[in-house]
């Protein structure tokens, strides 16, 4: 346990050394960097949504709307007379996420598939549309120069916190009994778990790190507008989850940078980008069906069989 | 009639019949017995194209039927009773019992079937008009054999008919079995309740892990002492 | 030192508002090759480094950002919208290359929301919406005569809601009565049920900030609905469609603002709209013209920035410089003066459609 | 231990269940039979919070339960077994057993998170308190096996080992023996006894079986359109002519 | 009153064009409950080749209309056999993504071949305008063809899934893919059959869209197919007069909600109003609540 550990951690530090090295000696340059905050970005969304539609099987397409919520958070106060400090900000951005996430839950939980997939999509339009009505928030035309606050350092340390914490409720009694909600909920149910409280739960835990997204997007990109929240940014992210695989973190985390990568280089196209883009999702989905990873995780004890442990 | 020669059958990787063969002669009621998860409904599968056997071939009545589709098998006369009774739960019984007779063009015939349908299972006529998902497990039984046999087939195929019933729909439906069969359909029967069924059947095959272990005259394999004490309690 | 100058463009080229993109590299595709036709700036030719932000917003930035790191541009052309022409003005203030939005008529675009001073590296070569929003209110209440006006606006688009708050502004302080403010999300096609609504207050004017797609169809759609009140719109009217669209019968008493007029006879217009009839088959529309001036425009600057291809950031500087002092350049639609707020100071004329008909009304200079 | 008092369920029209009366005294095992649709599974369904009944009371240690979630009857101590089979069937067979525990965990989210040396003690526990659960049914050995690749009457064992996970004193097993052959029902008829002992369980069981019925039942009842119609010993209800007439029929075929 | 009577017209009108989309989804859903996000582009695709047959090969509205739904159903069952039927035995959320990547492809396909901008639809039909209550409400007659057209449609789906054989193949099939093996039917070929007609429908409801409007453009499908899906869901997925039902009362409560309300939340104020009724009836307007047995 405690060797599996500091190997994790050894490699974490050792990831964060190197790409802190090249980014001083210019060999990752800021093109790179930003793109290297975009795969960061698109960790924390599709981790947080895999909790929410891997994890707990419930087909959520509202996450742009929680990130709304926390991208309008950070942007309103840190451009206070008095500016609230950055990372405060965050925290308050997700927390106001999760609230969200609590109301919205509750009634439409209740809801199965699609029912719920609409009734989340719904929720997520509400946010953005009440965000574009209102004047304070700039409307339709958003919110720019919003000061930037944060780099690398911690954009990573965010991304590992949002990580380790979804990996460690998973890896729970509390993660088991949102795995059984989403293998049956019947007998979930007759097994003693309270399976409104744990979908709530999954979903608020979603929500606040999809606030957390939005809070360092806007802290980082300096410019937000309603629209960048839609519906089809919900899509996105579920692209991301189902095609890294539907419950599996180390999946998603693939999946958010071989999109990230794969659309930074079709950039050189303008004509076709798109319709590449398409093909290469169809062509992934026919050759996995079942995401990049299924619903397995990449583990290290499978890379390094000295470390052995359990399955 | 039905000719199964050393068919092996894959599940992905995992091999669930090891060169199984077996032989049905028209006019018989063969039992093939066997443990959980020996291969038992994976032979039937096979047998009726639902699923396609690695090597090895099949053949019905001298036609090669390995690489048909479940729709040609189904037209050569070969009906499947499958595990779970698995009717059409949002339809009603007439439309289940109808769709049984799916492939076939006479009216008349069709009309004639239906009738003997009801005839043999009069609780069926009473509840023509209900959705099949509501029934209970005994009348979802009575009309998953009612539907196949509105195919008219020439061997019927009947997997577990009598699972989760009560004893005495038990006795009613091997009473059927028996009924169907002296009326000219070869039949292919699975049991778990094998003292019923060798009772009734006039040959055996006992299938253990996917592989054919024993076969022979129903009464011998019935007073077999092997059989007797892994399948028939003692 | 390299044979060309090499410019990055950063348009919507596909997805959600891929036609402005289009239209607007099609016309300056038709500039940059007239231009290189003829020596290109100072022997050197213009290259152009086009990248899609699929009208996306982050991707602007993105975009903006590879053009200024990796491609070493020495000028960005684009976003087409003020919104991605934002989020692309981050990377541009931090890149400290200048980028010039052909169409980006929001009024925050080059200044600080905050500060309200002037991005350094923002540059547009547009009119701005508070102008054509005032323009069209004056145009209401004094040519018009109208008391009362009803706003139909895109909820979604900067652009719309801009036309939409300055007319209402100006409309309101000039004694007009603002009788209904009805919204509409993008992509709409129906609007009768706003009109209807509209038709009991009884306007004497409909103002409707949007683009030609929906123009056509609320023209439409209102006549049909036996309401024959005057229409004005912005220069998102000027667009053969809109009479297309709302087929000719229809086409009547609508006023918009627009860059510039088909029907002008200045040999400058009909040689560019001939030009481009020849090389792409089709009529230009207001966002090719604005496409094909930012071409010459950017050559302008380039020929007076006295580029010494000695270190890009320098001549960066200096193309800035030479941009910020741009004074009566020559356009298609129109003269363009940079004032100190890094916008285009330039006239604009309104149209009227008579039975489908573009008829220059007036010129107004700011 | 379990007093279902006049229960009367509806569906639409029909009546599942009419005023049912059912006891179930503290350490027995009572087997419920009938045909099918007699509304058997029904009566597991309103015990278990599944359904509600349209009229009566269910109470359990003298507790009303007839309103209560699903969840919080099992967290009062009453678990059950499906008719169709309901694993988590993506699940490893360790795992199915690990999440009847979530009840009795101790630790909470934070230490989860943080992995506390509360979490870590406990889930160890858990672990071996799993395993050890799987080797009394033999089952240990597939511990890592996805729970679907089980063949059937394996399944229903872990069904079983499944509902014991969560500690009930009041266990209710729906066809446990449903497509077993005699000899695997055989081994089934022990190790209920076995496991009543072990754990100091009541049982109701609901069987076709009637060899396990009549072996393992200490008192049966009968219900026959939704009524009872018999209660008594084995004995008794065997020879009881509605019983008979209604469910058992005459005994064994006489072709041939 | 007569402003209400105009306004329910304008919403049964709009609610048409949900429905018309709406049915194809909701047939193809209740067969193999896949999401066909592209089913609003296949409509898209059916305005442009009926615009294309107009335009360029000079044909009248009915020649053009049968091409156009012909060409979309081959173009359905081409898209099922590619991109759907290898991930028949996968979990239904992989074939909504290939769904999407198709939806994309067919946007930026049409994007690429006839430009982004949008094309005006020729004037085909004459129309006419009725005016009662004194002129107060306009009746156009293209609405009037929409309403029937779409109930007509309906009226025939639902009775080819309920009276047809190759309709109860359909319903077997949806209700149990190896049973309906077992009863002699082709399973492929009836799935096949399915994305033929539910695409045609599309293709004919983006003629009438088209004919409507007089506009298309190549992402004319993205916004109503999202709607019709909407509609589909809250009429209970499925069930075709769901569709119907799903697409009318959508297009009613948007235009009520606009016409009385503020415009501005028309969409929010929609969608809460859905999410309420979903609330309240968890599987749609006409969807069974059928509790699992268990
Ligand atoms: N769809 C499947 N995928 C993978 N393995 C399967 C599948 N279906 C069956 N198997 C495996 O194949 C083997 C044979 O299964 P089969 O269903 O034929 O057994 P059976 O004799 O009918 O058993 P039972 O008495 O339980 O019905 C078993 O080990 C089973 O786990
Ligand atoms: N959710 C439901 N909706 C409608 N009817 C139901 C429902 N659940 C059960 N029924 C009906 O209630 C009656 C009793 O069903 P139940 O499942 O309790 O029977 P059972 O005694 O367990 O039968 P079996 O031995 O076949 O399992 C049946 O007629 C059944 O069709
Ligand atoms: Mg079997
Ligand atoms: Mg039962």
């Amino acid at each position: 346990m405690k060797k599996r550990f500091l190997v994790y951690f050894l490699i974490v530090v050792a990831i964060y050394v190197i790409v802190t090295v090249l980014m001083k000696i210019g060999v990752i340059d800021d093109y790179i960097k930003l793109n290297l905050f975009l795969i960061m970005l698109n960790i924390i969304l599709g981790v947080s949504l895999n909790l929410i539609n891997g994890i707990t099987g419930q087909f959520s397409l509202g996450h742009a709307g929680f990130m709304a919520i926390g991208a309008y958070t950070t942007a309103v106060l840190t451009t206070l007379e008095k500016p609230l400090p950055f990372y405060l900000t965050v925290l308050i951005g997700g927390l106001l996420a999760m609230l969200c996430g609590l109301l919205i839950g509750l009634p439409v939980l209740r809801l199965r598939g699609d029912y719920l997939a609409i009734a989340t999509l719904g929720f997520g339009e509400i946010i953005r549309v009440i965000i574009q009505n209102i004047d304070y928030l700039g409307g339709a035309s958003g919110i720019s120069d919003i000061p930037q606050g944060i780099d690398w350092t911690g954009y990573f340390i965010i991304t590992v916190i949002t990580v380790v914490v979804i990996l460690n409720i998973i890896n729970s009694s509390f993660g088991r009994a949102m795995i059984a909600i989403r293998e049956d909920e019947i007998a979930a149910e007759a097994m003693g778990i309270n399976t409104t409280l744990y979908k709530v739960l999954a979903f608020m835990i979603g929500a606040f790190f999809a606030g957390i997204a939005g809070s360092v997007y806007s802290g980082s990109f300096g410019f937000i507008q309603p629209d960048m929240f839609n519906f089809f940014k919900s899509i996105d992210i579920l692209v991301i989850v189902v095609l890294g695989g539907l419950g599996s973190i180390s999946g998603s985390i693939i999946s958010a940078i071989v999109l990230t990568i794969i659309s930074a280089l079709l950039q050189n196209y303008p004509e076709v980008r798109m319709i590449l883009y398409s093909l290469i999702l169809i062509v992934i989905m026919l050759f996995r069906p079942q995401g990049l990873l299924g619903t397995k995780e990449i583990k290290l004890s499978k890379i390094i069989p000295m470390l052995g442990g359990d399955r | 009639m039905l000719k199964v020669n050393g068919i092996d059958v894959y599940y992905g990787a995992i091999q669930a019949l090891f060169s199984v063969s077996l032989e049905v002669q028209k006019g018989e009621i063969v039992t093939l017995i066997g443990a959980n998860g020996a291969g038992k409904s994976t032979l039937l599968k096979t047998i009726s194209g639902l699923i396609r056997p690695r090597t090895g071939s099949i053949y019905f009545e001298d036609t090669d039927i390995t690489k048909k589709s479940s729709m040609e098998i189904v037209k050569l006369g070969i009906s499947h009773v499958p595990e779970g009774r698995r009717v059409f739960p949002e339809m009603t019984v007439l439309e289940n019992l109808e769709l049984g007779a799916y492939l076939r063009k006479d009216k008349q015939g069709i009309k004639e079937d239906l009738k003997k349908v009801f005839e043999r299972f009069p609780r069926l006529y009473e509840r023509k008009n209900q959705l099949a998902g509501t029934l209970s497990g005994g009348e979802q039984q009575m009309l998953a054999i009612g539907r196949a046999l509105m195919s008219r087939p020439k061997l019927l195929l009947l997997d577990e008919p009598s699972m989760g019933l009560a004893p005495i729909l038990v006795t009613e439906i091997f009473k059927i079995i028996k009924e169907i069969n002296s009326q000219g359909t070869t039949i292919l029967l699975i049991e778990q309740n094998a003292h019923m069924a060798l009772s009734i059947a006039d040959r055996a095959y006992v299938i253990e892990t996917g592989k054919i272990v024993l076969s022979g005259d129903a009464k011998e394999i019935a007073a077999n002492p092997e059989v007797k004490k892994a399948y028939l309690g003692g | 030192a390299s044979k060309t100058i090499k410019i990055g463009v950063n348009l919507e080229l596909s997805q959600a508002v891929a036609q402005y993109g289009q239209k607007e590299l099609e016309g300056l595709k038709l500039a940059i090759d007239e231009i290189n036709q003829k020596g290109g700036v100072g022997g050197k030719k213009i290259e152009l480094v086009i990248l899609d932000n699929k009208s996306d917003k982050t991707e602007a930035q993105n975009v903006a950002t590879r053009l200024a790191v990796r491609e070493k541009v020495l000028a960005i052309l684009g976003p087409a919208t003020s919104g991605a022409t934002k989020s692309a003005a981050v990377a541009a203030t931090k890149y400290k290359v200048p980028i010039i939005s052909p169409s980006a008529t929001d009024d925050t675009v080059t200044v600080d929301e905050r500060t309200g001073k002037t991005k350094a590296y923002v540059f547009r070569t547009c009119f701005n919406d508070s102008f054509q929003g005032n323009v069209m209110a004056n145009f209401a209440l004094k040519t018009l005569k109208a008391k009362s006006a009803a706003i139909i606006y895109d909820a979604s688009s900067d652009y719309s809601k801009g036309l939409f708050k300055n007319f209402k502004q100006t409309f309101t302080k000039g004694g007009g009565k603002i009788v209904a403010e009805e919204a509409f999300a993008k992509g709409e096609q129906d609007f009768s049920s706003i009109l209807t609504k509209i038709r009991d207050k009884k306007p004497d004017v409909i103002f409707a900030p949007v683009y030609y797609d929906e123009a056509g169809l609320i023209i439409k759609q209102a006549r049909e609905l036996g309401m024959n009140m005057p229409i004005l719109g912005g220069d998102g009217f000027d667009d053969p469609k809109v009479v297309e669209k709302a087929g000719k019968k229809f086409a009547n008493n609508v006023f918009f603002s627009a860059h510039y007029s088909s029907q002008d006879t200045d040999s400058k217009v009909q040689e560019f709209i001939n030009k481009f009839k020849k090389k792409y088959n089709t009529e230009p529309n207001a966002f090719a013209a604005l496409g094909y001036d930012l071409g010459y425009f950017i050559a302008d600057a380039l020929k007076r920035a006295n580029l010494k291809f000695d270190s890009i950031a320098k001549d960066r500087e200096r193309l800035k410089t030479a941009i910020e002092n741009t004074k009566n350049f020559v356009g298609v639609t129109g003269i363009v003066n940079i004032n100190k707020n890094h916008n285009a100071e330039k006239s604009a004329v309104i149209i009227e459609l008579k039975n489908g008909v573009q008829m220059f009304k007036q010129k107004l200079n700011p | 231990m379990l007093k279902i008092k006049n229960v009367t369920v509806n569906f639409g029209g029909i009546v599942a269940l009419n005023n049912v009366n059912i006891d179930v005294e503290k350490g027995s095992i009572i087997g419920l039979i009938g045909p099918n649709g007699a509304g058997k599974t029904t009566v597991f369904n309103v015990i278990s919070g599944i359904y509600n009944p349209n009229t009566g009371k269910v109470e359990f240690s003298n507790y009303d339960i007839t309103y209560k979630k699903t969840y919080q009857v099992s967290t009062l101590g009453i678990s059950r077994t499906f008719q169709n089979i309901r694993l988590f069937r993506e699940l490893s067979v360790l795992d199915n057993v690990k999440i009847s525990f979530h009840k009795n965990v101790g630790y909470n989210l934070f230490d989860a998170i943080l992995r506390t040396k509360r979490f870590l003690k406990e889930e160890a526990e858990n672990h071996k308190k799993a395993e050890e659960l799987l080797k009394i049914f033999n089952l240990y050995d597939k511990r890592y096996e996805l729970a679907k690749n089980l063949p059937y009457g394996e399944q229903r064992k872990l069904e079983i080992v499944r509902a014991l996970a969560t500690s009930p004193r009041l266990l209710l097993l729906d066809e446990p023996a449903a497509g077993m052959n005699p000899q695997e029902t055989q081994e089934l008829k022990n190790l209920i006894r076995f496991i009543k002992d072990k754990f100091d369980l009541t049982i109701l069981l609901i069987e076709h079986d009637m060899s396990v019925v009549m072996d393992i039942c200490e008192k049966i009842y009968v219900l026959d359109y939704g009524e009872v119609i018999a209660v008594g010993a084995p004995e008794d209800v065997k020879n009881n002519p509605r019983v008979i007439e209604a469910y058992l029929g005459e005994g064994d075929l006489e072709f041939a | 009153m007569t402003t209400f009577i105009q306004q329910l017209i304008n919403g049964i009108t709009l609610g048409s064009v949900y429905a018309l989309i709406a049915l194809g989804y909701t047939m193809v859903y209740g067969i193999i409950k896949l999401i066909n996000f592209a089913h609003g582009d296949v409509f898209m695709v059916g305005a442009y080749i009926a615009f294309l047959c107009v335009t360029y090969l000079k044909l009248g509205l009915l020649p053009a209309l049968i091409i156009s739904m012909i060409f979309c159903a081959l173009l359905g069952m081409l898209i099922e056999k590619f991109a759907y039927k290898p991930l028949r035995n996968s979990p239904r959320i992989s074939a909504l993504i290939t769904a999407i990547g198709v939806s994309l492809f067919l946007e930026n396909l049409m994007q690429l071949l006839m430009g982004a901008d949008s094309r005006v639809f020729p004037r085909l039909v004459n129309e006419k305008n009725y005016h009662l209550f004194h002129g107060k409400v306009v009746v156009n007659s293209k609405q009037i063809y929409l309403l029937i057209i779409t109930v007509l449609l309906m009226l025939l789906l639902n009775f080819i899934v309920k009276n047809t054989k190759i309709g109860k193949a359909m319903r077997a099939v949806s209700q149990d893919m190896d049973a309906a093996r077992l009863m002699g039917i082709n399973v492929d070929t009836t799935i096949s059959y399915t994305f033929a007609i539910g695409s045609a429908l599309a293709a004919a409801g983006g003629v009438l869209v088209g004919l409507y409007y007089n506009t298309i453009n190549p992402l004319m499908g993205v916004l109503p197919g999202l709607k019709a899906f909407i509609a589909a869901v809250f009429g209970g997925i499925g069930i075709i007069p769901g569709a119907m039902l799903g697409g009318f009362s959508l297009g009613v409560i948007e235009t009520l909600v606009s016409g009385y309300g503020s415009s501005m939340y028309k969409d929010a104020v929609a969608f809460a109003l859905l999410i309420l009724i979903l609330i309240l009836k968890p599987s749609g307007l006409l969807g069974k609540n059928i509790k699992e047995k268990v």
